[in-house]
């Protein structure tokens, strides 16, 4: 299946990257899958993307690393929030 | 009930007599505005920099007005979030709620910025002389957030 | 700290300027006013006429606000009460707090407003077409008046 | 003993007095006993000046209507406060 990814914070400034289209195995359930995947690209992507770094909506609503994925999803994955 | 997300300052007495205006039989306003410190525990702040979610942001902070007004008896609210690059002491946030009566307008009004500041996607990377960090949410934030949670709502 | 008391109205924008200018590195500022609300339980109203007592309310106003000051870390403080005659959505009151953060603020804000209602020397006559009214004390101000009450503190 | 006495709110305009200087007899120790007094009168001081009708302030703080009276105090004698 197919999700669409978003970056925002610190995870878009260090990775260079604002979004991407990301292809997945059917084995990549959760959004915690998801980041494990994206970590095996190493580097930078390895240390950004660990889970107590980040935080994640799907479809626009904040959600734990737990959320299942579905093909079409919106998923963004960023820093802690941090406005006002 | 409305919502700016822009990169220009804002006039708080132009947005304040615009909400009084429209607010009929409004006895109390009450607004908040959140302004870049020049002090951070990293020392002397020179800029921060505020990004959003596009999309989201707006999304999240209608969400959070759909509440107030569900829990408090308003008669206008007004949201206005700057991003991109701010220097210290510029506006950042404004947030004013009309209301008949006081304490409608100070809860509401509160309670809108306790949200926005947990769950409302906005990030600041703050600059100091030692580099940029990009903030982390903030405990005291959080745990004036769960002190409006009431059963059944707002997971 | 600065405590007005005056027939005249009073520019919300330019008392937020000044606070903001004088409340070097605040992160938060809050504000409130109050209206006068042209629908009343006597109904429609046509004027209100604010007494208060002179010598003695700037004492009470001042008094509030040195409490304020032990309770939160405020960077400044602003209250200015009108009185003489005011007609429907003309500003009565307002009260403007400058913090390095908005818990202080809005506390404050609200404290102060608490504690005016209820222990400042000011009295409302209310003209409606039924003629006047001084209005009471309401049970709503007290009760929240003394959800601020500590052990040992402004009896 | 003597007290400088002040009106404001309702008592101010319905008795048409803003002062007055008040020559109490020993007896009247308290504001109480000032405002029994004062009800002696009669006419609108009878009706405006019951108990449950009034606060007041002595010395510019404000007080139970319990409060002591002392020879020069302030004693303000008003309808229940309504500024804000």
């Amino acid at each position: 299946m197919k999700v669409n990814l978003l970056y925002f914070g610190r995870p878009r400034e260090y990775l260079k990257l604002a979004g991407e289209t990301a292809e997945l195995s059917a084995n990549a359930a959760t959004v915690a899958d998801l980041l494990a995947s994206l970590r095996t690209r190493g580097g930078d992507w390895a240390h950004e993307l660990e889970e107590t770094r980040v935080r994640c909506s799907v479809n626009q609503e904040l959600c734990p690393l737990t959320a299942p994925l579905h093909d079409g999803d919106e998923v963004a994955i960023f820093s802690p929030i941090s406005g006002g | 009930m409305s919502i700016s997300i822009q990169t220009g300052d804002f006039d708080l007495a132009a947005e304040m007599q615009a909400l009084r205006t429209a607010s009929v039989n409004a006895g109390a306003l009450v607004s908040f505005v959140g302004l870049v410190r020049d002090m951070s525990n990293a020392g002397k702040v020179e800029n921060i920099l505020l990004e959003h979610y596009p999309g989201m942001s707006e999304k999240a902070l209608q969400n959070i007005l759909v509440e107030a007004n569900s829990r408090w008896q308003l008669l206008g609210v007004r949201v206005i979030h700057r991003v991109g690059e701010l220097r210290p002491n510029d506006q950042i946030v404004m947030v004013a709620t009309a209301s008949a009566h006081r304490a409608d307008a100070f809860a509401a009004c509160e309670f809108i910025m306790d949200y926005l500041k947990t769950s409302a996607p906005f990030w600041k990377r703050e600059q100091t002389a030692g580099g940029t960090t990009w903030l982390d949410t903030k405990a005291s934030d959080v745990a004036r957030a769960e002190r409006w949670i009431q059963q059944g709502d707002m997971e």
